[in-house]
């Protein structure tokens, strides 16, 4: 009986969790259009373009394609970092970094095709590393939290990389400030014809996939979940608490530096970047949509691709700032991460099948 | 739980719609009619009809310089010309250029295409080639025409070196400390190839000038801009040219505070500032101008009257008054403007060559600020 | 060289610290109340912004630099409920409602900045106000010290005064009490009747009110504008102030008078032949070492203590 | 059910609550005190008794049910109403702020003002009255920090008299007290039952119920079954209500047959991170095949040695060897390599991991080795069989290995922290409070593993503060005091509980040529 009861309140805790989800969207979703409404002179015009644009041509939903490359690198990064419970917000600089290091390959050194773009790629990874060990090592060592010191380290990332990129790399002859262009042997193939699309949403889908065996089917990825749990409990049971969160920052950086590396191969001919991209943070909020897990990284990054395309249609063909998809961004976080949210409700339907089991038992 | 998610949404729409009910307003200036519902007027740009003109911008409207003379370049078209014209941000998220160029090229109400900016040109290249039928301008830079591609494209490039020049000869002779200062919001090549002519200038009317140059490192932080400013003034430069775009706002704020010149960028800052804040407008001394309105205006018009020569290349200096100064404080003396006036002159005529940024190393372009450093 | 020295040491430097500070000063006693109570609140980047442009906007709106102020303050208020309703309510982890607030308040200003004034960069066709300078009477007097300490804007002397009153808040106020209580643990306070989650609520709305007179400042005193992104980190900046501050208002005035000195020197030392990018990275990097030096202490202070025969 | 007596200061009817994870915790429980008395809550662990009180001190609101206070229905929504209402709760862990000092510690919540600050003067006289008319001896100026035990325990009682408390529940009080602090205590609450307050006792320790209390009130698995006079009842009576079956109290297990050393501690010190010396020369010797204790009052150098036993403190003086080999340099996996093992403490925190599966809690110590591993991945299917094998062989009550730990009940929770470090065949194994917070059945489990691991050749060190189990269970015992080892009986067998008190105080210590046979290899 007992057995029973609570076989029934965990499957009801899923079946909670995806509805959850759903009316976070619906009700961020709701908010938007309101505010869409206030700004907008023509609003259901703005609203087809916002909601449907994406769909209606390929091009357009070559752009979400687009996007979603680097939004799941950027979530793969943050969820391996998360796992183990590490807020480290350096992953925004490792992105930019990796991006660097590959461009660095890309015009610095001949290769033959292929091995070119796997050796940019994997310098990528190797930058985005080394930024990403920093909070981590600095954390172990002397327990500086990392929240600080990775937000202050993007700043030095960024001022370290426009560095590099103007006295190392830069093209006298650009306009502006961009290295040499990369050669065809560096660069991801487009695969869909007449959209941006290119090779790297393959490695996009590989490193899901690698990601989510690294982290629910190795022994590295159980000690990160474990240490992310509960560090005492790992240290207590002999995992190397300080190495494992040194690794899943290594893990992390390297994915975002990746992440940086595709990006910047796939959608650019020079590297140009002297701001902060903005994926590693919103890695943060395709993370928490996909509750760390891997395995959702994929449906949330798509999701949000689709949205911010979405905002950009709208915002070229009518009169609404694509920027507000910022705050939806922000409403889904909070509600998701909400653990009350719609908790009562929850409980509800948790009370009312106890009390019938009570019932059964009396 | 119903209660928690209408308070929290409540709350936002509250926080938003209280920021636009205490403005009554949401005016939307710069904003043409919308483009997808107007009839279309066949594709090609014959002669004599009113053209419908596209112009993306890779950047935002506001920084009161580059981009708003675009814009207004827009209401020029409209105005004098009659034509139908959309301006689209496309914002810094270069991603995001190559879907929103090809999306207006496959627009068939769109009949010309405006970009600007080094960084577009190798878009464009790959863009136009593509949709042979369309035409298109660049401004700020030339395509490829090698090999005879492009022959959908007119380009025009600017030679602001020429117009900072000038500004650098009105700051040194109205400096009383022979010190001015330079703030730039990022190094990149047309910031420092204002900063060649700018460095130029200042020394053809005095050698011993001493520039102060400093970097915002962004675009946007007026704050951190305002704060070099005050440096460079401390330090004793009393006019003080800036090429920040929106960053720029916080040179002209703490030149305004501290009783200093400014030289304003781009658009007629003096002018943009004249209503809004006049004590402001009172501390720029002249603007270095880069009319970038006037040029795509005036090439619309000869693509209306069909003689704009696509597949080609121009730059326009000051010999076609698409660079020059703006309008003088009303303190800077006549002399000056002579003397400006006989330097424009000799620029025109070719007797004084300006340095250029483009195509110099790094370290040249640090050779050239090592000569002038205090 | 030398005239770089000379700068440094003058007093218009050291004015400019102060100037510098106040901002950075205001958010850290922002971060500092809220540590205080056991909640970490990060969004401090985010709700600067977002006053900073409702001061403007609402200053414009009533032609009242005051009134401007009022709903800058209003909005950081509205901001604390927010992070308060989340974290406290809905129990999502603070730190992403704080990431969450930053996240919006980049892209939300500018999307607010849009639909009132059509342009994305700042506010200039906006006729906003500035809080006044003030001169203070006898200090403005003496020689050197009066340049360097009056003639601030209002909201500078407001920064320094919330100083003394946090202090007098935390340490003599039974509010102050209660605060201390709730960090240090929670469970006593409730078993008493304290209500942990209203303290919490009381401090984050203090914090938002610190926050945005921040905020206020960089867009109605240092600056008399709002532009986008205009608070540049300056949120970060303060959470690291806050962290090397020990825990105390006065720990804080200190750590954050070390930024602004930080600031103010990266900015001075831009026309020396450094690379700009170096220079640009002076507070960050301090930042880092900063926290580095801190956190050694700390532990060896530990460690000192677990040694000891 | 509940009658309808005059002098029930509280009733509480029909309260049922049911926890977010689905747990019932209280299934319609009818409970009522009367005016005056001592009424004694019992109950196994997970039975509701905390539950119960935390409704009603407002700490947990009910999902049905109501409370009469004095024949009046209350609604008490948090523990301010609940004060209001003249409730007071000392809680097991004391709720205090420890950097505080005891006058600001007892004025929190209703502190007195000078205009709008606080006044620090009148914190300390309103504490010296209170004190002074319940005959506490306090200084209101210590910081919390520096008192002992049961000084904070007077602390957490003032706390609630201080706010006019007429009914005062006390959550398992004298589980942190010295049989004297106890007997102390006891003399308190009977001075405060004549001076008319109420008292809600819970307690496991059904001699001290028998002691002290008027009347009983028994929860069994969520719900009441039933009250009495204690008078009425025998231990063994209340110990078969609590269970429902007959609980064997004695331990039964054969005559230790100990063999090599295997844990070797000599003249190991240590200090806290106040700088107090916590251990002081400690030095002893455990065999295989032997259980041996380790008693002494809760805070007097049990945990950091336990925590240095198992690598999770590090030492600087002294030295540590299992089997042979000095473990001062070693890391926590180096030791369990050693085949050693640790039942912790504090098993919420150290020995689980609670939103992760049962079967990924139970791989924790060797989920990194060869056998488990397969080319980079896990090996899943013997995983699983491993936990399935577990979880039956450790009667762990759960829907199988998937289920978050976290939805099992304290003893379940403690089978599978058994099952972990037992089934691992440690040759030396801490087993710190195995049964702190579990149920009888559990308990009675864990026991029973405990002394089967003995017979299997394990080393095993036992650390309890249930003295009745530290004395059946070991076959040689140490006591510990201020980080010393005070006696040390080779047997346990004779040993009585007012001896053992008076070592766990302090008032008797052995001579150091006794406490030194705890060295078997010189």
């Amino acid at each position: 009986m007992k057995n029973k009861q609570s076989y029934s309140s965990k499957t009801i805790e899923n079946r909670f969790e995806i509805f959850r989800v759903i009316v976070a969207i619906g009700i961020s979703l709701l908010v938007a259009l309101l505010l869409i409404m206030f700004a907008s002179k023509q609003p259901l015009n703005a609203l087809k373009w916002f909601l449907a644009g994406p769909i209606m041509t390929m091009r357009n939903f070559g752009n979400v394609l687009e996007l979603f490359i680097p939004l799941t690198f950027g979530g793969l990064s943050i969820a391996v970092m998360f796992q183990c419970n590490q807020f480290n917000m350096a992953a925004e600089g490792s992105f930019f970094l990796g991006g660097l290091g590959a461009a660095m390959i890309a015009v610095g050194v001949k290769m033959p095709s292929v091995i070119h773009a796997v050796v940019a790629l994997l310098a990528g990874a190797l930058f985005g590393v080394v930024l990403c060990l920093i909070p981590a090592i600095l954390k172990v060592k002397w327990k500086a939290n990392e929240v600080v010191s990775s937000l202050m380290l993007n700043y030095i990332a960024l001022f370290f990389g426009s560095y590099i990129l103007q006295y190392m790399l830069m093209d006298p002859d650009a306009g502006y400030i961009a290295s040499h262009s990369f050669p065809k042997s560096a660069r991801l193939a487009v695969i869909i014809p007449k959209t941006g699309v290119h090779m790297g949403i393959f490695i996009a889908i590989v490193m899901v996939v690698l990601t989510y065996l690294f982290l629910y089917r190795t022994k590295w990825g159980y000690a990160i979940r474990i240490t992310g749990q509960n560090e005492n409990f790992a240290k207590y049971s002999g995992i190397g608490v300080g190495s494992t969160i040194i690794l899943s920052q290594i893990a992390g950086g390297a994915l975002a530096g990746m992440g940086g590396a595709t990006q910047v191969l796939g959608m650019y001919t020079r590297f140009s970047w002297v701001s902060l991209p903005g994926y590693g943070f919103d890695g943060i909020i395709i993370s928490i949509l996909a509750k760390n897990n891997p395995k959702f990284i994929p449906l949330a990054a798509f999701f949000l691709a689709y949205l911010r395309v979405g905002a950009d249609i709208m915002s070229r063909r009518s009169d609404v700032a694509p920027e507000v998809v910022s705050i939806i961004q922000a409403i889904i976080v909070v509600l998701i991460a909400g653990k009350m949210f719609l908790d009562t409700y929850k409980h509800k339907m948790i009370v009312k099948n106890s009390q019938r089991q009570v019932k059964e038992e009396a | 739980m119903k209660i928690g998610k209408r308070l929290l949404s409540a709350l936002l729409i509250a926080a938003m719609s209280l920021t636009f009910a205490l403005t009554g307003c949401s005016s939307q200036e710069a904003k043409s009619e919308e483009p997808a519902g107007s009839t279309s007027q066949s594709g090609s740009a014959a002669s004599g009809k009113k053209l419908n003109v596209a112009i993306l911008l890779n950047g935002t409207l506001g920084d009161k310089a580059f981009f708003d003379s675009a814009a207004n370049g827009a209401k020029m078209m409209e105005s004098e010309l009659g034509c139908t014209t959309k301006v689209i941000e496309m914002t810094a998220d270069e991603t995001k250029w190559v879907p929103a160029l090809t999306d207006a090229s496959e627009n068939p109400d769109y009949d010309i295409i405006i970009v600007g900016t080094w960084q577009m040109s190798e878009k464009l290249a790959q863009i136009a080639a593509q949709y042979p039928d369309k035409k298109y301008i660049i401004f700020d830079s030339s395509v490829d025409y090698t090999d005879g591609k492009c022959s959908n494209v007119y380009s025009i490039e600017y030679k602001q070196n020429e117009c900072s020049f000038l500004a650098g000869v009105a700051g040194a002779l109205t400096s009383k400390t022979g010190k001015l200062g330079f703030v730039g919001g990022m190094e990149n090549t047309v910031i420092n190839d204002f900063l060649m002519g700018y460095i130029q200038g200042a020394k053809a009317v005095n050698p011993n000038i001493k520039i102060l140059i400093s970097y915002v490192g962004n675009f946007t932080d007026t704050a951190h801009a305002k704060e070099l400013t005050l440096a460079q003034i401390n330090q004793g430069a009393d006019v003080i040219f800036q090429v920040a775009s929106n960053a720029g706002l916080g040179v002209i704020d703490g030149c305004a505070a501290k009783g200093k010149y400014v030289i304003g960028v781009d658009s007629d800052q003096a002018l943009a500032f004249q209503s809004s804040d006049p004590a402001k407008a009172q501390s720029i001394l002249t603007s270095a101008l880069k009319r970038v309105d006037i040029s795509i205006t005036k090439a619309v018009k000869e693509a209306q009257a069909g003689t704009l020569k696509y597949g080609q290349s121009e730059s326009l200096g000051l010999a076609d008054d698409c660079v020059g100064l703006g309008t003088y404080n009303k303190n800077v003396t006549k002399d000056v403007q002579d003397k400006v006036a006989e330097y424009a002159e000799k620029i025109k005529s070719g007797s004084i060559k300006v340095d250029s940024a483009f195509g110099k190393s790094t370290s040249e372009i640090e050779a050239a600020r090592k000569s002038v450093r205090p | 060289m030398n005239a770089v020295m000379a700068t440094i040491f003058s007093a218009s430097f050291l004015f400019s610290v102060i100037r510098l500070t106040t901002p950075i000063l205001l958010a850290a006693l922002a971060a500092l109340i809220t540590d205080r109570a056991g909640v970490m609140n990060i969004g401090l980047e985010g709700i600067m912004l977002c006053s900073a442009l409702a001061g403007v906007v609402a200053s414009a709106a009533f032609h009242s630099a005051f009134l401007g102020l009022i709903f800058a303050i209003i909005t950081g208020v509205v901001f604390g409920l927010i992070m308060a309703y989340s974290a406290l309510n809905l129990k999502a982890d603070i730190i992403l409602v704080g990431i969450a607030i930053n996240l919006m308040a980049s892209g939300g200003t500018i999307f607010v900045l849009y639909s009132i004034c059509g342009d994305k960069g700042n506010s200039t066709s906006l006729k906003s106000l500035t809080m006044p300078s003030i001169n203070i009477p006898v200090i403005g007097n003496i020689p050197v010290l009066g340049s360097i300490l009056s003639g601030h804007n209002l909201l500078t002397y407001i920064a320094f005064l919330s100083v003394f009153l946090i202090w007098l808040l935390l340490y003599k106020t039974p509010l102050g009490l209660r605060i201390r209580v709730v960090g240090e643990n929670p469970n006593a306070a409730e078993s008493v009747g304290i209500n942990v989650r209203k303290i919490q609520y009381i401090v984050l709305i203090i914090s938002g009110v610190l926050a945005s007179i921040g905020g206020a400042y960089m867009s109605m005193g240092y600056m008399d504008k709002f532009s986008r992104d205009m608070v540049a980190g300056r949120g970060f900046i303060a959470l690291a102030a806050e962290a090397l501050g020990t825990g105390t208002p006065v720990g804080i005035m200190g750590s954050s008078l070390i930024f602004g000195a930080a600031d103010a020197l990266a900015t001075n030392l831009q026309v020396l032949n450094i690379p700009v990018q170096f220079v640009q990275m002076i507070p960050y990097a301090l930042t880092i070492v900063g926290l580095i030096v801190y956190s050694v202490m700390r532990n060896r202070k530990e460690k000192k203590i677990g040694i000891s025969k | 059910m509940a009658e309808n007596v005059a002098d029930n200061v509280l009733v509480m009817e029909n309260i049922t609550k049911v926890y977010p994870n689905g747990f019932v915790a209280n299934k319609n429980v009818n409970f009522s005190v009367r005016k005056g008395e001592i009424h004694a809550l019992v109950g196994e662990n997970g039975a509701g008794k905390s539950t119960l009180m935390k409704v009603l001190f407002g700490i947990e609101t009910p999902d049905s049910g109501r409370i009469l206070l004095n024949g009046k229905e209350v609604q008490i929504h948090n523990p301010s109403s609940a004060i209001k209402y003249g409730i007071g709760m000392v809680h097991q862990h004391f709720m205090l702020a420890p950097s505080l000092t005891v006058a600001e510690n007892m004025v929190m919540g209703i502190e007195p003002k000078n205009m709008f600050l606080f006044d620090f003067a009148k914190a300390v006289q309103m504490t010296e009255d209170v004190a002074k008319k319940y005959n506490f001896d306090i200084d209101p100026k210590a910081h919390v920090k520096d008192l002992p035990v049961g000084q904070k325990q007077k602390v957490e009682i003032l706390k609630a008299l201080m706010r006019g408390a007429q009914i005062l529940i006390l959550d398992e009080p004298t589980a942190v007290l010295t049989p004297q602090e106890t007997t102390e205590l006891f003399v308190q609450l009977k001075e405060l039952k004549k001076q008319g307050h109420t008292i809600i006792f819970i307690s496991h320790k059904l001699r001290e119920i028998k002691e002290i209390c008027d009347r009983i009130t028994i929860l069994r698995d969520g719900r009441s079954v039933g009250e009495a006079d204690v008078k009425e009842l025998s231990e063994q009576d209340i110990s078969n209500s609590m269970v429902g079956r007959n609980v064997v109290l004695d331990i039964q297990k054969t005559e230790a047959h100990p063999a090599e050393n295997i844990l070797s501690v000599r003249e190991l010190s240590a200090v806290n991170k106040f700088g107090k010396t916590i251990l002081n020369n400690v030095s002893f010797d455990v065999r295989r095949g032997e259980i041996f204790g380790i008693a002494g009052v809760e805070g007097n150098g049990q945990s950091e040695l336990a925590e240095i036993l198992t690598g999770l403190r590090p030492y600087f003086n002294g030295s540590v060897k299992i089997k042979g080999v000095e473990i001062q340099n070693l890391s926590i996996r180096k030791i369990r390599e050693l085949k050693t093992s640790h039942v912790p403490e504090d098993r919420m925190t150290f020995g689980i991991a609670g939103d992760v599966s049962i079967k990924e809690n139970l791989i924790s110590d060797r989920f990194y080795k060869k056998e488990y591993n397969h080319s980079g991945l896990q090996k899943a299917k013997m995983i699983n069989e491993e936990a399935d094998r577990n979880i039956k062989e450790y009667l762990v009550k759960c829907d199988g290995r998937e289920q978050p730990i976290r939805m099992l009940s304290g003893g379940n929770i403690q089978k599978v922290v058994v099952a972990r470090e037992f089934s691992s065949n440690p040759d030396f194994i801490l087993v710190d409070q195995p049964t702190r917070g579990i149920d009888v059945g559990a308990t009675e489990f864990v026991r029973k593993q405990i002394v089967k691991l003995r017979d299997q050749g394990s080393a095993i060190v036992l650390i309890s503060a249930d003295l009745n189990e530290v004395m059946e269970l070991s076959d040689s015992l140490i006591v510990m005091y201020e980080g010393e080892i005070v006696a040390y009986f080779p047997d346990t067998k004779n040993i009585t509980e007012k001896e053992m008190g008076e070592y766990m105080l302090g008032i008797k210590k052995m001579s150091p040529e006794e406490i030194g046979d705890v060295i078997h290899e010189k």
